[in-house]
């Protein structure tokens, strides 16, 4: 399984390099300094992104200067507002190039779009004995919700079981598909191996199989192009605040017939056509799926956000990361004497490195890199069955974005041997 | 130097006073930290209301090693009453160094875990009829 | 039934008052001007409100400065991040009085608050053949989700009727609760009538006949002082984008106990304890009922909108808006020849009017009140149901917060004669 | 003067063309708009592929009401297929006034109206086999 679907045949071979030193102006967070007086080595990207200023300008305009309600108002102010909303719809649809904005639903974080498919999508199409299949490296966030959902209509969860590179196994995941499952679910690429799963091929197959597909995105969409109808998925979802856009944005793509047939989720205003005391009709899509007044102002940063993307280029995004993820996967070993890495070759990954050094606790390890202003991230990363398979308690992680630059690649070595030294002196 | 990993944390972390196990402990329970992974079996022998014998196992990070080792150092020979009495205050004041928010938990894992060990050795007599003999168990 | 819980006994009799011209430069979009240069006349504060400085840069603050995912960080950003994010929560239980920070849990709105509680507690407790006590004057938010809930549940609704005054019926309350609903969910306040409903009263006669409560209070925190003890409810939400805060942000405050004794709703990261392939434990209250990362920008803004609130008084703000209202019922009669106003008198409303002018639809109102710079908002509300209670297509509001002046209501009043002039010349 | 109010757009409104009801109507159909409460009855007289009669009935905004009234007037006449052709630029450009985004919904509920009749009637000849004669309805 290679993933051919995020590349594309008519894509440049030799994509346009970013200039990440330059754009790190763009980031006034960059510019600040810790209680220690040193400048911040943010290398917690996975968790949440840096905004760049137009997405903070996007949101602070809102709050400051048109900051009304949406698609009821008839004055000037909310007009505006309700245009700048309905525009994010066809920035992020052009982002993942869905074919209709009208399949943008927006939400708040990748989670609630995978809540609103299993309760919406899920309560009316999974029974009794039904399957689900996922992998072994989901995140919390497209494991629970299908748990909750089997538990509920006694379907079951199977699992892609993963190779000890943390890629996964075809060869199950097709013996898998033979138990003919109603959905399969998985990540596009893993916030703690960094593998990225070959999407297209996973679709192909599972449709096949004559499952329906939902993608996990979060960790995809912020780097690398992604092409919805490339991959042919039937449901795909992300977060905002994971690709330079504010807390509170997100998105569920889904093809627009299967968010027909779907019941609401929510209820509530704006997602109706007509209510009586005793019975109600639902709104079109996307608004039957968005009850009570959205977060606004988020998703006009998200807006701002995809833009700022589309404006550097999804490849040359890539192909920042992945050069400095090869950077990492190289020096690291060398400087970090120990060090133990998770997760397959740079090839496979996107830009994050999960790590242990031996004898020490990554809470300890990041608690010591602070001291330096280096965030790194330590813990379970909100995949625990993901660490109980390595047998791991927690690992440490440093994750990267288009702002990272190889200097602070190699202030986390120099930080990591600090911390060596410090547990072993 | 670090004031987070002082010599003495770190010494506490790497030779933790007291690790190991009891072989009849009188109470004894698993607390846990799942978000970080931390977790500690701390088992206690109880008699005439005083706490004889303590002894802890786990895996952490220092933080949470050496506040056990610490406070398993501190609450041997103490009264059953004062132990149950000593407040996260107290242990963070034996810990002696500064611990921010995020690693409270690991810090007060051990005496959280030893206030569970002693509440369920308290219900347990209750169920026995007040009986002031300790069963043992794990 | 009158309304003593929001008062209460040891409150001052006479409140301090607001200084609304002084305040009006906390909010920077008062200083704005339409495409036609006219100043903004913001009559719609009920749809959403505007932000003073104190949220703007509240939220500003922390995309610009610390914009770390919560809870799970060890670094100094991380750190500084959940404490601002934990101490809204400190906030907005104090702004309500809840007894404990632990009972708010964090929602995009009001809606969502109510979809949680409908999903969470109503699945788990509504059954067949119980029934759900509403009013006639409930915003779509209160209804539908309950219409979904009685729906799959094969459970009744049962709906409190209003006078022409559009007053709830105390002897039909009384009569509904004969037929021992399992809960009574009813609005503080409407935003459509301006009805203050006395809410303690009702949350008496309801728990005395065995149900809980279940209070809206979208349009009652952001203008009156709200004592969820004195009241006695079990569940109350609002929003924070109608308090002076960003959108999305609210919350829900229900008792300790009856969140313990809920299951999740969404299901993810951050609202678990452990999670393995097959199964998860949850997390403690509330965070059991915040999945995924949360809209930490909007909270953070909501705790500075609560601040901002508590600042003013409650006390101060609902005498203020009093004072508006009354002026309004006066003034607008005397000098909109024909204006009908719907709801009570203004000792039993908030600051809020609805109203039609005769043979004109509430649209064209708000068209050529827009060209004045005047916004009000023209519709149904999102109360259809109240709407065909009074026989109305639709109507226009005009709705007030504690920026809104005196002077603001006189340009109504001119806009409303020109509003007549033209369709009558 | 308002540029959206123009005396034509209310004379339209006050005095609406062809406001009323057909005996035996082709075709019809009620279109409304539950987000602002407009709501209109098209009705259609058909024969030969030529919209002979056209009424409306309904209750709305000056907007939508003018519209109705302009539209009617412009397809009475007209062969049903230029009818189906007819796009919402051309409605706007017959209402002659800038309609902002917020009132689109309003301005083309006629024509909307129009159209869903027309497509009823079509399919109910289909059904009736291809034959030519629609069969009349509300
Ligand atoms: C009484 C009432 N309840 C609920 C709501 C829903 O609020 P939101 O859209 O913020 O969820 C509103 C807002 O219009 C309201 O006025
Ligand atoms: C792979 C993956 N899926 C889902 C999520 C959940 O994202 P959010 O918390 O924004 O809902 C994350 C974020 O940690 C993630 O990395």
């Amino acid at each position: 399984m290679t993933d051919t679907a995020t590349t594309g045949p008519q894509r440049q071979t030799a994509p346009a390099r970013l200039d990440p030193h330059l754009l790190r102006t763009d980031f006034p967070i960059l510019s600040t300094v810790n209680r220690l007086g040193k400048p911040l080595v943010y290398l917690d990207s996975a968790a949440t992104s840096l905004k760049p200023l137009a997405v903070i300008e996007a949101v602070d305009g809102y709050n400051r200067a048109y900051s009304a309600n949406i698609h009821r108002g008839i004055y000037e102010m909310a007009e505006r507002a309700t245009g700048a909303y309905e525009e994010t719809r066809a920035k992020v649809a052009r982002l993942i190039n869905a074919p209709d904005p009208r399949e943008i639903v927006f939400v708040r974080n990748a989670t609630e779009a995978i809540n609103l498919v299993a309760y919406s999508w899920g309560r009316r199409n999974i029974g009794r004995g039904d399957s689900i299949v996922l992998t072994e490296m989901e995140h919390h966030a497209n494991l629970v919700p299908w748990q909750l959902l089997v538990q509920e209509k006694d379907g079951d969860l199977e699992f892609v079981p993963i190779t000890d590179d943390g890629v996964l196994r075809p060869e199950v995941f097709e013996v898998l598909l033979h138990l003919r499952p109603k959905l399969v679910a998985f990540t596009h690429a893993s916030n703690m191996l960094g593998t990225i799963n070959p999407a297209r091929e996973m679709t192909e197959m599972a449709h096949a199989a004559g499952a329906l597909v939902l993608i996990d995105g979060a960790q995809a969409v912020p780097h690398m192009p992604v092409d919805v109808q490339a991959i042919g998925a039937d449901f795909y979802v992300f977060s905002g605040h994971k690709m330079l856009g504010p807390t509170g944005s997100g998105a569920l793509w889904a093809r627009r017939e299967l968010l027909e047939a779907m019941p609401p989720f929510m209820a509530g205003g704006d997602m109706i056509r007509e209510v009586h005391l005793r019975r109600s009709e639902w709104n079109d899509v996307p608004y039957k799926f968005e009850a009570g007044t959205p977060d606004i102002a988020a998703q006009i940063g998200m807006g701002a956000a995809a833009d700022y993307l589309m404006g550097l280029g999804m490849d040359a995004v890539a192909a920042h990361e992945k050069d400095l993820v090869t950077y990492a996967l190289d020096l690291l070993p060398r400087e970090v004497p120990g060090i133990q890495i998770y997760g397959p070759a740079a090839e496979h990954r996107g830009g994050l490195v999960s790590f242990n050094l031996p004898g020490i606790h990554p809470h300890d390890v990041a608690q010591i890199l602070d001291r330096s202003g280096i965030c790194v991230r330590a813990g379970h990363h909100c995949a625990m069955p993901l660490h109980e398979r390595f047998d791991l308690a927690a690992t440490a992680r440093a994750s990267f974005n288009v702002y990272t630059i190889p200097e602070e690649i190699d202030a986390l070595a120099v930080g990591l041997r600090e911390v060596s030294r410090i547990f072993n002196r | 130097m670090d004031d987070l990993y002082r010599d003495y944390i770190l010494e506490h972390y790497r030779r933790p006073h007291n690790f190991g196990v009891l072989e009849a402990p009188t109470a004894s329970y698993e607390g846990s930290n799942p978000l970080c992974g931390d977790r500690i079996t701390m088992m206690l022998g109880i008699s005439d209301g005083v706490v004889r014998e303590v002894a802890f196992t786990g895996r952490g990070c220092a933080i949470s090693q050496a506040s056990a080792s610490l406070l398993t150092d501190e609450i041997k020979g103490k009264s059953v009453a004062d132990v149950e009495k000593m407040t996260p205050d107290q242990l963070l004041d034996l810990i002696g160094i500064e611990i921010s928010p995020a690693r409270l938990k690991c810090a007060l894992l051990s005496l959280d875990t030893v206030a569970h060990a002693l509440a369920d050795d308290a219900a347990k007599k209750v169920e026995a009829g007040g009986s002031g003999a300790g069963a043992g168990a794990s």
